[in-house]
C-alpha cells in the first residue's frame, strides 16, 4: 500500500488539503464552531497524510521530482525535489502539526466570541501549507515566495489576539526581523543568480564551481543572518522571546517546534548539499555561534519570568545545540572525515526531531496553564498540579527530556551531539581541538543550566501552595488538549526508547545527500537496539537503561512500602514552620531561585536589581510594610544595536523629510538646479 | 473608429453636464461615458494585439505600449466614476460640498478622461504635450476641490510646477524637431517619422534634449528631485481623483518618456538614457522610502509609495531587455493596486474624517472590509511574494544584478525601508482597540466593489496574464 | 558464578556505604579528641529511622512522596554499573555520559522534592543545590572524559581495566584530572568546603534544607541515597584514576583481592575527606562558583595536555 | 527682416527680463510682459513675411490679441480689485541678483552650449540670447515671492522658448500652433482664477504663506 502513495500525486493531494482547509474554513467563518470544526479537521488529515507520505518515503528511500514551468517569467519555475531529507523534515511538521491541531480544537473555544476563528483556520493551514512548500520548493524565487508565505500566515497568527497591545509590537518586531532576514536571503540568491544564471538548486549545485571563493563567503554571510534570523541565533533573536508567547499557544508550539528549524532546514540544504566544497571557516563560526546561542540562550531563560519567554529562550539554546552538531559536521567533512561529518549531522537531525517533540509539549502544556489562569506570570501560579495533575505530568515528562535526563528523547540526542564533540576533540590538531573543547564545555554547561530552569520553572509552576487565589479556581484542561500533550508525550518516551531505531534511519537519510554518497557507517546498530560508535569508543542502549531503572524502581518501591514496617502511618499536618502559619510569601519565587544563578553570572547578564520597600507611615522608616526586589536584565541587544540603528534611519528620515519644506520657491530650486546639474555633467 | 467613441462620448458628457440640472441624469451619463470608453479601449488593445499598431486618423495612433496604457486608464476611469457617484453622495449627505461643487467635478473628470486618452493615442510629440496640459489643467480645479486653504495651496503648488516641468518638456520635444526640419516639408511629423531619421540626429542636441523631456515629463511621473508637488496634490486630492492620478496619469507620462527614449537611443545608443533614468529611479526609491519612514498622514504615504514605485519603474526601463518587460508588467500592477489603496483610503477618510494616522485606531473593527482591502493592497504594493509585483520587483533585480550590481543593492535596501516605513503605519492603523465613539458601519456597497473587483483583478492577473495581453507586453519589451 | 558476582555488584554499595559514614564520623570526632559514636552508628540509626511513623505536609504533591524511592533507585542503578572491585561486568549502561546524566535525575528530583513542601528552607536548598550542580556538571564531563581520552572509550569498566603504565606517559593531565575531580566529588556530595552535612543553620545548609521535611522511612531512603552517592563517587575517584589492584578475570583470588583493594582505597579516601572537614573552614556560598571553575579548567588543562 | 533689427528685439526682450527682475510695482511688472509678448508678435510676423503663409497671419493676430491685450488686462483688474500696488520682495537682494542673472547669461553663452545655440550657424547669436532669456525667466520664477510675478515669470518663460524655437527653425505648422497658444490661453484664466482664490483665503498674494503642507 505504501507503494502507491509516493508519487507526486500524493504530494499535491497532501498540499490540496491544506488549503481547501483554508478556503473553507474562511467561507464558513460567521459561524465559529463549524469553521473551528473545518479547520481542525483538514490540517489533522492533511497532517495524516503527511506523516503516511513521509514515513512511506524514507522506508522505501525513493526521490521525487517535479516542475510546472510559470509561463511569463524565464527564471521562476514551480519546481518539487523532495528528497530523503527533506521527508523527514515533512515528518517532523506534519508529526507536530497533527497533535497541536488536536490540541488546537480545545483550545479555540475561549476564543470564539471574541475574533473570528474562520480567518485563524485559514492562516493555520496556509502556515501548515506554506512550512510543507518551504521544505520540498527547489526553485530559488519558488522558495523564497513559500518563505514569504509563511511569515506572512505566522504573523496575522501572532497579532490574532489584536485588542492586546503587546501582541501588535511583538508581532510589529517578528516580521519586520523576519522582512530584514528575507532581504538578506534574496541578496544571496541574487548574487547566486549572477554568477550561475538561474535560481535552480539542481543548476545551482551543478555550476557551483563558477561561484569564486569571495563571493562564495558573502554568499555564506547573507545565508547565516538570513536564516539565522529565522532559526532565532542570538544575535538575531530578539524577535523570538516577544512573538512566541504573543501567538494562541498551539500556534507557538508549532512555530517554535517546526517553523524555526526551517531556518536549519535551509542551512543543511545549503551548506551540506548545495554550496559544497566549502572552507572550513564556514564550519567553525556555525559551531561558535552555536555554542554562544546555547549558552546564552539557557543564562536569558534563567531570567524570564513569563512561561512563554522562558520557553521560547530554551528554543534559542536547542537551536544552539542543533547548530553545534551542524558545524561540527562541516569542519569534519571540510577536513576530509566523511564518517564523523555523517555522526554529526545525525547528532544535529536527531535533536531537531526530538527539539520539534519536547518543546510542542512543553508550549501545549504551558498554553493549557495560561488558558486556565489567564496571565503568564508564573511568580502568580502554584499548586497548579493538585488541580491539573495531567497537564502537571505532561509538563514534567517534556522538562525532564528537554534538560536530557536519560530514559526520554532528549538524552540521546544530545548524546550523539556529545560524541561528536567528542570525536572532534581525541582526532584533530591542537586549533580545532580547542574550538571543539568549547563547543563542548558550552553543551556541558547548557545541560547543567536547563536542568536548573527546568527545574525552577517546575517547582514554580506545579509545586507547593498557590500563590495567588486564581488559582483555586481553575480544573483540568478539556480532552482535546489533554489527548494532544498526551500523544506528543508518548512521541518523546517512543523516540527515546527506539532511539537505535530512529539513528539507523538518520544515518540513512544523512548518505542520500550527493556528498555522503560513499561513507561507512560510524555507528552501528547492537542487537538491543543501542547506539554504538566506532571501535567501541562509547555506547548507548535506550531499552536497557529503561528496563534497569523500571525493575530496580518497583522492587525499591515493594520492599521499602511493602516488607518493612508495612502498617505504618501517615500523618497529613502543615509543613514546619517554626510556629507561624506558612502563606504564600514564605515560598520561595521565581526571582529568588534564579537569584544565585544571575549573580555568579552577572558578568555576562549585567543584571539591575531595584528593591521597592513600602512602609507603614511615611516618617518611621523601621517597619517596612511590604519590600519587592524585582530583578532585570537589560537586553543589551537592543540597546547597543537594534535601537541605535532605528535611530540612525530615523534621523536619516527626518533630515530627508525637509526636502518637503513647504515652500515653493525652493521646489522649482530643486528643479533648475537638477537640470543644470545634468546639462552640465553630460555635455 | 473605437478612438472616435470615446472622445466623443466624453466631450459630448462634458457639455450636455452644463446644461442638465438634476443630479442622476449626469452620474448615469458619467457612467455611461467611461463604460463606452472601457469597452472600446478593450476593442482597442484586441485590434492592436492583432494588427500592431491603429490609426483610426492621421493624428491619432495606438501602438502596442499606448494600448496597454489605455486599457488601464479605461479600466481605472471606469472604477473611478462609479466610486465617485457613491463617494460625493456621501459627501453631500455629510453636506461638506454643495450640488454645483458635484456638477462642476464631473465636467472637469470627463474632460480630464479625454484629455488623458488623447495623450495616449497622440501621433505626434506637441499634440501629446498639448494634451498632457490639458490634463494638468483640468485636474487644476479638483484637486482645490475642497475649497480649503490647504487644497488650495495644493493646487496651486501642482499648477505652477507641472507648469514649468512640461514647458521644459516641451522644450525638450521641440528640439527632437531639429531632424525633421532640414527636409523642409513641415507636414504632420508622427512618432515613427522621427524614429525613422533619427540616424541623423546630432548627438549632442539628442543628449540635451533627452535632458529636457527627462526633467520636463519627469515632474509629471514624479521622480524625486520634481517630485515635491505629489505628496501635496494627492492626500488633498478627493480620493478617486487620487487614485487616476496615481494609476493613469503615471502611466501616460512614462509613455511620453519611453518613446523620446527610443528616439534618443538610436541616436546617441542606449547607455546614455539607461544611466539616467537608473539613478533616477534610485534616487526616487530612496527618498520617497526614507520619507516614508515617518509619515504622519496615509494619504500622503500612497503619494510617497507612487513615487517610490515610479523609481523602480524607472529602474526597470533603465536597465532594458528583460527588465522592461518586468517594469511594463510593474505598471499595469501597480495602477491597479493603486487604486484599491487610494479608494479604500478614500472608505477611512469618509469613516474617520481626519487622514492623520494617529487618529485612525482600530479600523480592522470599525471598517472591516475596507481595512482587509487596504492590507492586501499593502502587501501586494510593497512586493511580498504571493503577488506579482514580487516577481517583477525579482526579475528587474535579477537584470540589474548583472549590470549594475550596486545599483540594485542599494534599491533592495531601500525597498526594505520601504516595507517597514510602510508597515509601521499599518499596524498602528489597524490593529489596536477600537475608538469608542466610532461605530461599526461598512455597508455603503458601491464603496467596497471597485476596489474589490481591482484586488480581485491584480490577484488573477499575478497568476495568469491573458493572451493579447501578454503579446502586447512582449511587443513592448521588443520595441522600448 | 557470574550472578554471584552480580549480586554481590547490586547489593555491595548500599551496604557499605552506612560504614563509610561511620568511619568519616569517627575520624572527625577522633580530630575533635572526643570519643564519638561506633562506626555502626549509621545502620542503628537507619533502622530507627524505618520504623518511626511519617509526618507528611498537605501542601506536597505525589513528587515529594515518590522522590525518595527514585534518588535510591538511581544510586543503585548507577551502584550496579560503576567498576568496584571487577572490571569485567560491562554493561550498556556504564558508559559516561549515562551516569552523570542519571546522577541528574536523582539532583532532579531531589530539588523538585525540597520545594514541594512549599518552606522556604526548602526553596533556597533547592536554589542552592541547582547553582552548584549546574556549575559541576561540566568539570564532572570534562574529568572523566581526559580519562576517557587516555584509554580511548567512554565505558567505565574499560577505563578502569587499562593497566597502571599506560597512565604513566600521560601522569600531569590525569593527577590534574583527578584534583578537578575530588573537587567536584566534594561539590557533588556536598561535602565539606561547600556545604557542611552535619548542620541545619538555614543559612548555610543546602543538602540538609532539601530534605528537612522528611521523616521516617523517606529520610531513611535519603540519608542513605546520599551515603551511597559518596560511595559512587569515591569507587568512580579511585577506580578509574588509579585503576591497579582490580580483578581483570572471574577468579576467586582476584575478586577477594579486588574487593580488599576497593575497601582500603575507600577507607583512605573517607580518611582525606575527614581530615579536609576538620581542617578547612566551609567556603561563603559566592566563592564555590570560582573553585568550580577552577576545576573545570583544570580538567580543560589536563585534557589539551593529553596529546 | 534683417538680423540687426532682429537682434534689436531681442535687446529688448532681455532688458524686459532684467526689469522684471527687479521692478517693485505690478503694474510696471505687467507692462513689462506685454512689451515683450509684442516683441514675439513682431517676430511671429517676421516668419510670416519670409513663408508668407496665410495661416501664421491668424497664429500672429491670435498671439496678439491673447498675450499683448487680454493677459495684460485680466492683471491689471486684478491688481485694483485687490489693491496690490506692490509686487512682494524677492529673496535676493538687488545686486545678487544681478550677479546671478550674469552668471546665468555666462553659461547661456559658453561653448558647453554650443551644439543647442549652433543648430542654425547664423542665428546663432539670437539663439545664445534666447537661452539666456529662458534661465532668467526660470530664475525670476524661483525669485520671486509674489504669486503674480510667478505667473509672470512662467508667461515670459513660455515665450522666450517660442522665440528660441522660432530662431532654431523649429517652428511647428500653425495648427499646432494655435493648440499652444489656445492652451496658453486657458492657463492664463485659470491662473487669474487662483489668484483671486488665493488672496480670498490667504489674504495676500505672498507664496510663502502657503507652506503647512509640509507632513
Amino acid at each position: 500500500m505504501l507503494e502507491i502513495i509516493t508519487p507526486s500525486v500524493s504530494f499535491f493531494v497532501l498540499l490540496s488539503i491544506f488549503f481547501i482547509g483554508a478556503i473553507s474554513s474562511l467561507i464558513y467563518q460567521k459561524n465559529d464552531s463549524i469553521a473551528n470544526f473545518l479547520s481542525s479537521f483538514f490540517s489533522i488529515i492533511g497532517s495524516l497524510c503527511g506523516l503516511f507520505f513521509s514515513v512511506s518515503m524514507i522506508i522505501y528511500g525513493k526521490n521525487l521530482s517535479f516542475i510546472i514551468n510559470y509561463p511569463y517569467s524565464s527564471f521562476f519555475k514551480i519546481s518539487f525535489h523532495i528528497d530523503l531529507l527533506s521527508a523527514f523534515f515533512i515528518f517532523i511538521i506534519s508529526l507536530i502539526s497533527l497533535f497541536c491541531s488536536i490540541y488546537g480544537v480545545g483550545y479555540l473555544k475561549h476564543f470564539y466570541k471574541k475574533y473570528s476563528i474562520g480567518v485563524f483556520g485559514f492562516f493555520y493551514n496556509l502556515l501548515i501549507g506554506s512550512l510543507l512548500l518551504v521544505v520540498t520548493a527547489s526553485n530559488g524565487i519558488f522558495f523564497l515566495i513559500a518563505w514569504e508565505i509563511m511569515s506572512i500566515s505566522s504573523y496575522f497568527l501572532v497579532v490574532y489576539d489584536r485588542y492586546d497591545t503587546d501582541n501588535i509590537k511583538a508581532g510589529f518586531l517578528y516580521l519586520i526581523m523576519t522582512y530584514v532576514g528575507t532581504v538578506f536571503i534574496i541578496l544571496s540568491f541574487l548574487f547566486i543568480y549572477k554568477y550561475i544564471g538561474s535560481f535552480e538548486f539542481i543548476d545551482i549545485k551543478s555550476g557551483i564551481s563558477l561561484i569564486p571563493l569571495s563571493i562564495k563567503n558573502n554568499i555564506f554571510i547573507f545565508t547565516i543572518i538570513g536564516f539565522g534570523t529565522k532559526a532565532g541565533i542570538i544575535p538575531f533573536h530578539i524577535w523570538l522571546p516577544a512573538a512566541h508567547p504573543a501567538a494562541p499557544s498551539h500556534v507557538s508550539a508549532l512555530m517554535s517546534g517546526v517553523m524555526i528549524k526551517t531556518g536549519v532546514y535551509m542551512m543543511i540544504r545549503l551548506f551540506v548539499d548545495i554550496l559544497q566544497p566549502i572552507p572550513v571557516w564556514w564550519g567553525i563560526l556555525i559551531l561558535i555561534i552555536g555554542s554562544i546561542s546555547s549558552l546564552l540562550g539557557v543564562l536569558y531563560a534563567l531570567t524570564e519570568h513569563d512561561i512563554k519567554r522562558l520557553l521560547a529562550f530554551h528554543s534559542i539554546e536547542n537551536i544552539g545545540i542543533i547548530l553545534l552538531g551542524l558545524g561540527s559536521a562541516l569542519i569534519f567533512y571540510s577536513l576530509n572525515m566523511p564518517e564523523l561529518a555523517l555522526l554529526g549531522l545525525m547528532a544535529s537531525l536527531f535533536h531537531t526531531l526530538n527539539h520539534a517533540i519536547f518543546k510542542s509539549l512543553l508550549f501545549l502544556s504551558a498554553g493549557s496553564v495560561i488558558n486556565e489562569m489567564h496571565t503568564r506570570n508564573i511568580e502568580e501560579y502554584g499548586g497548579i498540579i493538585k488541580y491539573m495533575p495531567q497537564t502537571a505530568m505532561f509538563f514534567l515528562i517534556g522538562s525532564m527530556a528537554i534538560s536530557a535526563l536519560p530514559p526520554f528523547n532528549g538524552f540521546f540526542s544530545e548524546w550523539l551531539t556529545y560524541q561528536a564533540l567528542f570525536q572532534g576533540v581525541a582526532q584533530l590538531n591542537l586549533s580545532f581541538q580547542g574550538i571543539f573543547i568549547i563547543a563542548a564545555s558550552s553543551l556541558a554547561f547548557t545541560g547543567g543550566l536547563a536542568l536548573t530552569c527546568f527545574v525552577k520553572a517546575f517547582g514554580i509552576i506545579f509545586l507547593a501552595r498557590p500563590r495567588s487565589t486564581k488559582v483555586s479556581s481553575i480544573k483540568e484542561s478539556p480532552l482535546s488538549m489533554r489527548i494532544g500533550m498526551g500523544f506528543l508525550a508518548l512521541m518523546s518516551i517512543l523516540f527515546g526508547l527506539f532511539s537505535g531505531y530512529t539513528s539507523r534511519l538518520l544515518e540513512k537519510i544523512g548518505k542520500d545527500l550527493s556528498i555522503f554518497k560513499d561513507t561507512n557507517y560510524f555507528t552501528s546498530a547492537s542487537f538491543y537496539q543501542g547506539i554504538d560508535i566506532k571501535n567501541s569508543f562509547a555506547s548507548v542502549s535506550a531499552p536497557i537503561i529503561f528496563v534497569v531503572l523500571i525493575i530496580i524502581i518497583f522492587a525499591v518501591i515493594f520492599i521499602f512500602t511493602f516488607v518493612i514496617n508495612k502498617n505504618q502511618k501517615i500523618k497529613i499536618e502543615n509543613t514546619w514552620g517554626c510556629g507561624l502559619n506558612l502563606n504564600k510569601r514564605a515560598e520561595i519565587t521565581a526571582t529568588g531561585f534564579a537569584r544565585s544563578i544571575i549573580l555568579v553570572f552577572k558578568g555576562i547578564l549585567k543584571p539591575s536589581i531595584q528593591n521597592e520597600v513600602e512602609y507603614h507611615d511615611a516618617d518611621s522608616r523601621y517597619l517596612p510594610k511590604s519590600r519587592v526586589i524585582t530583578i532585570h536584565v537589560k537586553n543589551i541587544y537592543n540597546y547597543y544595536f537594534y535601537q541605535p540603528l532605528r535611530n540612525i534611519i530615523n534621523i536619516i528620515s527626518l533630515k530627508t523629510k525637509n526636502i518637503q519644506s513647504g515652500n515653493i520657491n525652493a521646489y522649482i530650486s530643486y528643479i533648475f538646479i537638477s537640470l543644470i546639474i545634468a546639462l552640465l555633467s553630460v555635455l | 473608429m473605437e478612438l472616435l467613441f470615446i472622445i466623443a462620448s466624453f466631450i459630448g458628457t462634458a457639455l450636455i453636464i452644463i446644461l442638465i440640472k438634476n443630479r442622476l441624469v449626469i452620474e448615469l451619463l458619467s457612467i455611461g461615458a467611461s463604460f463606452v470608453a472601457f469597452i472600446s479601449s478593450v476593442f482597442i488593445a484586441l485590434k492592436v494585439s492583432v494588427f500592431g499598431i491603429y490609426t483610426p486618423l492621421v493624428f491619432l495612433s495606438v501602438d502596442s505600449l499606448g494600448s496597454i496604457i489605455m486599457l488601464i486608464i479605461g479600466l481605472i476611469c471606469l472604477a473611478t466614476t462609479i466610486y465617485s457617484v457613491e463617494y460625493l453622495r456621501q459627501e453631500t449627505s455629510k453636506n461638506i460640498i454643495g450640488f454645483t461643487r458635484v456638477k462642476q467635478y464631473f465636467i472637469l473628470l470627463n474632460l480630464f478622461l479625454m484629455s488623458m486618452f488623447l495623450a495616449a493615442s497622440a501621433n505626434n510629440p506637441i499634440f501629446a504635450w498639448i494634451f498632457i496640459e490639458a490634463t494638468t489643467l483640468s485636474t487644476a480645479f479638483l484637486i482645490s476641490f475642497y475649497n480649503k486653504p490647504s487644497s488650495l495651496e495644493a493646487a496651486w503648488k501642482y499648477l505652477i510646477i507641472n507648469s514649468i516641468g512640461l514647458l521644459l518638456g516641451f522644450l525638450g520635444t521641440l528640439l527632437y524637431f531639429t531632424t525633421t526640419t532640414n527636409l523642409g516639408g513641415n507636414d504632420f511629423v508622427s512618432w515613427q517619422f522621427l524614429q525613422d531619421n533619427a540616424h541623423n540626429f546630432d548627438p549632442m542636441v539628442a543628449k540635451i534634449a533627452f535632458i529636457f523631456v527627462l526633467i520636463g515629463y519627469g515632474t509629471k511621473v514624479g521622480l524625486v528631485p520634481m517630485h515635491t508637488w505629489k505628496p501635496d496634490a494627492y492626500s488633498k486630492a478627493p480620493a478617486p481623483i487620487g487614485a487616476l492620478l496615481s494609476g493613469a496619469l503615471l502611466p501616460v507620462a512614462f509613455a511620453v518618456i519611453l518613446k523620446l527614449k527610443v528616439i534618443t537611443d538610436i541616436a546617441v545608443g542606449p547607455l546614455f538614457s539607461h544611466n539616467l533614468l537608473i539613478f533616477f529611479g534610485v534616487l526616487s526609491i530612496a527618498v520617497a522610502a526614507l520619507i516614508m519612514f515617518n509619515a504622519k498622514n496615509y494619504k500622503r504615504l500612497l503619494a510617497y509609495s507612487s513615487i517610490e514605485n515610479a523609481g523602480v519603474m524607472a529602474f526597470g526601463f533603465g536597465l532594458g531587455g528583460l527588465g522592461v518587460f518586468a517594469a511594463t508588467l510593474h505598471m499595469i500592477y501597480h495602477s491597479f493596486v493603486k487604486v484599491v489603496l487610494f479608494l479604500s483610503s478614500g472608505n477611512l477618510l469618509l469613516r474617520y474624517n481626519s487622514d492623520k494616522i494617529k487618529n485612525v485606531k482600530g479600523a480592522l473593527s470599525v471598517v472591516p472590509v475596507t481595512s482587509v482591502l487596504f492590507i492586501s493592497g499593502f502587501l501586494i504594493v510593497t512586493g511580498t511574494p504571493p503577488f506579482g509585483i514580487f516577481l517583477t520587483k525579482m526579475q528587474i533585480l535579477s537584470v540589474g544584478i548583472n549590470t549594475h550590481p550596486v545599483a540594485s543593492i542599494i534599491a533592495l535596501f531601500f525597498m526594505a525601508i520601504v516595507f517597514i516605513g510602510f508597515f509601521k503605519h499599518v499596524t498602528s492603523m489597524f490593529f489596536e482597540e477600537k475608538q469608542v465613539d466610532i461605530e461599526i458601519s461598512d455597508k455603503h456597497i458601491w464603496l467596497i466593489i471597485p476596489p474589490l473587483i481591482f484586488l480581485v483583478l491584480v490577484f488573477g492577473l499575478s497568476f495568469y496574464i491573458p493572451p493579447f495581453l501578454y503579446t502586447l507586453i512582449s511587443d513592448v519589451a521588443v520595441k522600448y | 558464578m557470574t550472578i554471584l558476582i552480580w549480586i554481590i555488584q547490586l547489593f555491595f554499595v548500599p551496604v557499605i556505604s552506612p560504614l563509610i559514614i561511620g568511619v568519616i564520623k569517627k575520624i572527625k570526632a577522633k580530630f575533635q579528641n572526643r570519643q564519638g559514636s561506633s562506626i555502626f552508628q549509621f545502620y542503628k540509626d537507619l533502622w530507627k529511622l524505618m520504623y518511626k511513623d511519617e509526618v507528611v505536609s498537605k501542601d506536597a504533591s505525589w513528587i515529594f512522596l515518590y522522590a525518595p524511592f527514585i534518588i535510591f533507585t538511581v544510586t543503585i542503578a548507577v551502584g550496579a554499573s560503576i567498576p568496584l572491585f571487577a572490571s569485567f561486568l560491562n554493561g550498556p549502561t556504564s558508559d559516561l555520559l549515562v551516569i552523570v546524566y542519571i546522577m541528574a535525575i536523582s539532583t532532579f528530583f531531589l530539588s523538585l522534592a525540597g520545594m514541594d513542601t512549599g518552606s522556604a528552607f526548602g526553596g533556597f536548598g533547592s536554589s542552592r543545590e541547582m547553582t552548584i550542580s549546574a556549575l559541576a556538571e561540566g568539570g564532572l564531563i570534562f574529568s572523566l572524559l581526559t580519562v576517557a581520552l587516555v584509554s580511548s572509550s567512554t565505558n567505565v569498566f574499560i577505563i578502569s581495566g587499562i593497566n597502571i603504565l599506560n597512565h604513566s606517559q600521560h601522569l600531569l593531565s590525569i593527577m590534574l584530572a583527578f584534583i578537578g575531580f575530588f573537587i567536584i566529588l566534594l561539590a557533588e556530595t556536598t561535602r565539606f568546603p561547600f556545604d557542611n552535612p552535619s548542620t541545619h543553620l538555614e543559612l548555610t545548609m543546602i543538602h540538609e534544607a532539601m530534605i528537612l521535611e522528611y521523616s521516617g522511612k523517606r529520610l531513611a531512603l535519603m540519608e542513605w541515597a546520599s551515603a551511597n552517592k559518596l560511595i559512587i563517587f569515591i569507587a568512580l575517584g579511585s577506580n578509574l584514576f588509579f585503576p591497579l589492584g582490580i580483578a581483570q578475570n572471574i577468579s576467586w583470588l582476584a575478586l577477594v583481592i579486588g574487593i580488599i583493594v576497593f575497601l582500603l582505597k575507600i577507607l583512605f579516601f573517607s580518611t582525606i575527606i575527614a581530615i579536609l572537614e576538620s581542617s578547612v573552614a566551609k567556603f561563603r556560598f559566592f566563592r564555590l562558583p570560582d573553585l568550580l571553575i577552577t576545576s573545570f579548567i583544570l580538567n580543560v588543562i589536563a585534557i589539551v595536555l593529553i596529546n | 527682416m534683417n538680423i540687426l533689427f532682429l537682434k534689436f528685439l531681442f535687446g529688448v526682450m532681455f532688458l524686459t527680463l532684467v526689469f522684471l527682475h527687479l521692478t517693485k510695482k505690478n503694474f510696471l511688472a505687467t507692462v513689462a510682459y506685454s512689451i515683450q509678448s509684442l516683441v514675439i508678435t513682431i517676430v511671429l510676423f517676421n516668419s510670416f513675411l519670409e513663408t508668407n503663409n496665410f495661416y501664421l497671419l491668424l497664429v500672429v493676430f491670435l498671439s496678439l490679441v491673447i498675450k499683448v491685450i487680454i493677459a495684460p488686462i485680466f492683471f491689471t483688474n486684478l491688481i485694483k480689485k485687490h489693491a496690490l500696488a506692490f509686487s512682494v520682495s524677492t529673496y535676493f537682494s538687488t545686486p545678487l541678483i544681478l550677479i546671478i542673472i550674469s552668471i546665468l547669461t555666462f553659461i547661456a553663452y559658453s561653448d558647453k552650449f554650443l551644439p543647442l545655440t549652433s543648430i542654425i550657424p547664423n542665428n546663432q547669436a539670437l539663439l545664445s540670447i534666447a537661452l539666456s532669456v529662458i534661465f532668467m525667466s526660470l530664475f525670476l520664477i524661483i525669485n520671486r515671492k509674489g504669486a503674480l510675478s510667478q505667473i509672470i515669470g512662467i508667461l515670459s518663460l513660455e515665450n522666450s522658448i517660442l522665440a528660441f524655437i522660432i530662431f532654431a527653425g523649429l517652428e511647428q505648422s500653425p495648427g499646432l500652433q494655435i493648440g499652444v497658444i489656445f492652451n496658453m490661453f486657458i492657463w492664463i484664466i485659470i491662473a487669474s482664477v487662483f489668484i483671486s482664490m488665493i488672496y480670498k483665503h490667504f489674504g495676500t498674494l505672498n507664496v510663502t504663506s502657503m507652506k503647512n503642507l509640509k507632513d
